[in-house]
């Protein structure tokens, strides 16, 4: 079991999310539809289809390939979370470049400051009903693992369980920002898709460490 | 049934700005991938003034590219947002060194990437600084944490201003806060009597009978808050009017710039009669029309509808509205 | 139901062009009784050059007037003449002794106006001379006793060309001359999608299946010869551009202007995009596009529709068109 | 019986027109409707109406009055017939002015002039359909009187039978100018407007010697 993230793990953990988001598609699709314009899953795949062609073959850090994914997002993804992912994945990337791996401290590191980062940028906060709702447990639980001395390995399971029961409590949240505020309570009952997508980044990045355990592929 | 000259609806847009840049390649160049439009001759040693949003308004910003006015704009799809990335490379691709001011319409999605931008331009250092255009009357709520006043054709006056201000020297904190002044003297209100179909759609965004006007209408074929009757023009101006007044606090002896502005199949004949009751309504109440714009500058694809803007104008403000300007859409 | 912003129909040209002449008192001044545009500072020992013709072809042709184009503009009611009387005020307000040049779009009743004034004028020692602008293709016929082509946007050429040689001293014969040579060197297709409506009137002047397009439009809302398959942009452009070269005779090596003109409800995105598509046609059979003017000119009311007019350009007329011009709609 | 047309009998002439083409309004309009677009009779009413308005109280000459219409029309007549008129009424003015008093020769001039504006104007020939084929035989029997000696009285009765005369023959002839080139035979069977109202100008005239003889009114 690796205890920091090379490139190599780094590539498989983005490989791994835009596999997940891409089975998740016509899911996450619905689940924008019910709270939403219905256009999230698409705009997703769309997003790391492209990102994927962008992929470095052999990133020289583990920043390369978030970056490569910051990227695309934030030159081609519309609509509101395109955009912020674009950011979210800039902060992984930043705490990724000029290092040959990451530990977890780093891991928690870009994702407190990714959680910032998409709070500056959306305003929103934990319980408005948006990917903030993952991304707080998740960067809390990080840091938590951090100061625990947890393994790489634990503190990203932890995390990736974390940011999925932050996804599944949004069911039962009213929308505060975004189209969803528009659709009331119809949205109840059903997660949040950004929310959702969140918890599927987390599940990639534990994956990469254990079924590529030796960061190979 | 709506139809239009277009190709496949996804290329209109850069089909559009493959043409525009071919009829005026003294004053732009366009730069497809990122899409971004610049000066033919790029300003030196200025701040630069960047302006974007969807398209489907134009002539804006495209249009007011050029010596005096804007160095940049940055075309997003029809009434989406320009990417972070393409403000960042046309923002880029302006800076003289001295920074960037990027004027935006208030949407969710332009302020997103506007915002993104500039902190992509503060990592690689360079300076950029937001004026938020905000003067859509109708979309004035007291929600601190609504969206806001929506940016409409206010956005001219604050290009045409802070551009020729730009090239006057100013630097990016003056930019701003004169940027800002003129944002906070504008008010703008927006009718429709039909709305705008998307390119390749056959259906108009919305249907309105015949008896109806939309007031206080959108820019993006969003429906308005309310319907009103419809009626001969002297009946609609105080209507629109007096709102813009009362929200300026406006009275005699105050001098105002006016746009009345087609929002894409209104003929000069509807706008200049509108014009010309708009400003004896407000000469009646002893307010000065100074300066005056009345053309389709701010277009809704091809709504039928105008809008009135009301911009509080002091020396300063005439000075450099009447500046030089040398655009596609704008020369004087 | 179409619908505009007016009041009484009988007034819209009159508070239309009140509106005008407000928006701009730096260029120009309305005559109200009789109905007439002047420069706001008239020009001084130069031919006078005059142009006019029904109203709802806005901006054309008061928005023309100005330094470096028209020193008078006369417009009639929607789609009909000016009377001669009118016409006759207007060259006697605009003479500065030299003569008076009139600009006529090939129409009878402008024809006969037009005419009419001359004689007037004549009698009372006023020269002038007619330059009468037939560039339709769509109505040319083989009859020499009929009407012949009428006369659409090719005016503009006619005007600008005009207009910067008076500026420079060119006697009435040489602006006859000269502006024949540009109408018999342009040649225009006009195309539509929707017809206009007549302000106050609900129907437009004549309504098209979805599939079929009106080819060969003329802008008085009267119909074409020939309606046509509704189509892509790309097929519709060959169509147009191909029987203008024929006409014109036109071949590898030659140079034009090109008019890519709204016809009052065409959104700028898709004349952009019409207009790139007619110059990659023209540059691949080696014809250059020297100068280009894309936008709405020469309007019919609220018509969804273009026309696309080539104008055989020479070095003389090169240096005319790019000549400086300061109008309401044109400036440079 | 007047032998000379006075300042006065002008006015008359002019008004007795006017009165005439008042009562043939509407047949006048429904003829234009059959070979034209059915504004004629409108257009002069309206044109005459204006005229009337602005006739000289106190004509110092013959060809005051017929300035008066001249210059109304040509200001505000619209359609074809409006300013062809206006061009027609003016070659009278010009004859009647600065002379006290316009002979039969005075009147034939000016049928013969007006004769070459129109159709210097319009190019319509005898046989198109037009006024034209009213005026030519008023302004060649106005030339024949002249030259045979015939009284004022005389020579006008004869020009307005001619001009009547020649309105009643278009009935039968195809349109070849104007609009009602475009109807084809559709209009056969009634006389052109245009040339009606040529017909009721010429009674206008005769009467206005005859009825106001001392030419005062
Ligand atoms: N202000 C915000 N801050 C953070 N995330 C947000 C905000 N608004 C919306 N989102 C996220 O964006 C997701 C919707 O994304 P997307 O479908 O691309 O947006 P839209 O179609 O509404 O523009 C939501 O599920 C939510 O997680
Ligand atoms: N070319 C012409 N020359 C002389 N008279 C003409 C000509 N064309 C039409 N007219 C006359 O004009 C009359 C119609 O006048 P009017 O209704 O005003 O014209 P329109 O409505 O067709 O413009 C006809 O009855 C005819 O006598
Ligand atoms: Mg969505
Ligand atoms: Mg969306
Ligand atoms: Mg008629
Ligand atoms: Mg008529």
């Amino acid at each position: 079991m690796a205890d920091q993230i090379s490139p190599a793990h780094a590539d498989l953990w983005v490989r791994g999310f835009a596999a997940a988001i891409n089975d998740a598609d016509d899911h996450l699709t619905d689940l924008d539809r019910r709270s939403g314009d219905g256009d999230f899953g698409t705009n997703m795949v769309t997003g790391l289809r492209r990102a994927l062609a962008a992929l470095p073959e052999h990133p020289d850090s583990p920043g390369a390939p978030f970056q490569a994914l910051s990227d695309t997002f934030l030159s081609h993804s519309g609509g509101t979370s395109g955009p912020l992912f674009g950011m979210w994945f800039r902060d992984f990337a930043k705490a990724g470049h000029g290092t040959p791996a990451l530990t977890l401290a780093g891991v928690a590191e870009a994702a407190d400051r990714g959680w910032a980062t998409v709070t500056r940028l959306g305003s929103a906060k934990v319980g408005d009903r948006t990917m903030v709702d993952a991304i707080a447990p998740a960067a809390e639980s990080l840091g938590r693992s951090t100061a625990e001395g947890l393994s790489l390995e634990e503190g990203l399971r932890a995390a990736a369980e974390a940011a999925e029961a932050g996804a599944q409590g949004t069911s039962e949240l009213l929308g505060r920002k975004g189209r969803t505020s528009y659709v009331g309570d119809a949205a109840l009952g059903a997660p949040d898709p950004g929310a959702v997508a969140i918890g599927l980044f987390f599940r990639a990045a534990h994956a990469s460490v254990t079924d590529g355990a030796d960061g190979t592929r | 049934m709506r139809r239009q000259f277009v190709n496949d609806p996804e290329d209109v847009v850069p089909e559009a700005l493959e043409g525009f840049a071919a009829a005026w390649p003294r004053h732009v160049r366009w730069n497809r991938e990122p899409s971004y439009v610049l000066r033919a001759e790029p300003a030196s040693d200025k701040v630069a003034v960047l302006s974007g949003g969807g398209s489907g308004h134009e002539p804006l910003h495209v249009g007011f590219v050029g010596r005096g006015m804007l160095d940049a704009a940055v075309p997003g799809a029809v009434f989406a947002s320009p990417t972070a990335m393409q403000i960042r490379a046309a923002s880029l691709a302006a800076d003289t060194g001295r920074g960037v001011l990027h004027v935006v319409k208030n949407y969710t999605g332009d302020v997103l990437n506007f915002r993104i931008a500039g902190e992509l331009l503060s990592d690689e250092g360079v300076r950029s600084d937001i004026v938020l255009v905000d003067d859509d009357l109708a979309t004035d709520t007291d929600d601190p944490d609504g969206p806001g006043r929506r940016g409409t054709a206010a956005v001219v006056a604050v290009e045409k201003v802070c551009g020729a201000a730009a090239e006057r020297g100013a630097d990016l904190s003056e930019l701003v806060e004169l940027g800002r002044r003129v944002v906070s003297g504008s008010r703008t209100l927006s009718v429709a009597l039909a709305a705008g179909a998307h390119p390749g759609q056959s259906r108009p965004s919305f249907e309105l009978p015949d008896d109806r006007i939309e007031f206080g209408v959108g820019i993006h074929g969003e429906r308005a808050r309310e319907r009103r009757a419809f009626g001969p023009r002297r009946a609609l101006v105080p209507d629109m009017a007096a709102p813009l007044l009362r929200d300026l606090d406006l009275g005699r002896g105050d001098r105002l710039a006016v746009i009345v502005n087609g929002l894409g199949a209104t003929h000069d004949l509807e706008l200049y009669g509108l014009f010309g009751e708009v400003k004896a309504l407000l000469e009646d109440v002893g307010i000065s029309v100074a300066r005056s714009l009345v053309g389709s500058y701010v277009t809704s694809l091809d709504m039928a509808g105008c809008s009135v803007t009301l911009v509080r104008a002091d020396d300063e403000f005439l000075d450099l509205w009447d500046a030089p300007v040398s655009t596609p859409a704008l020369t004087w």
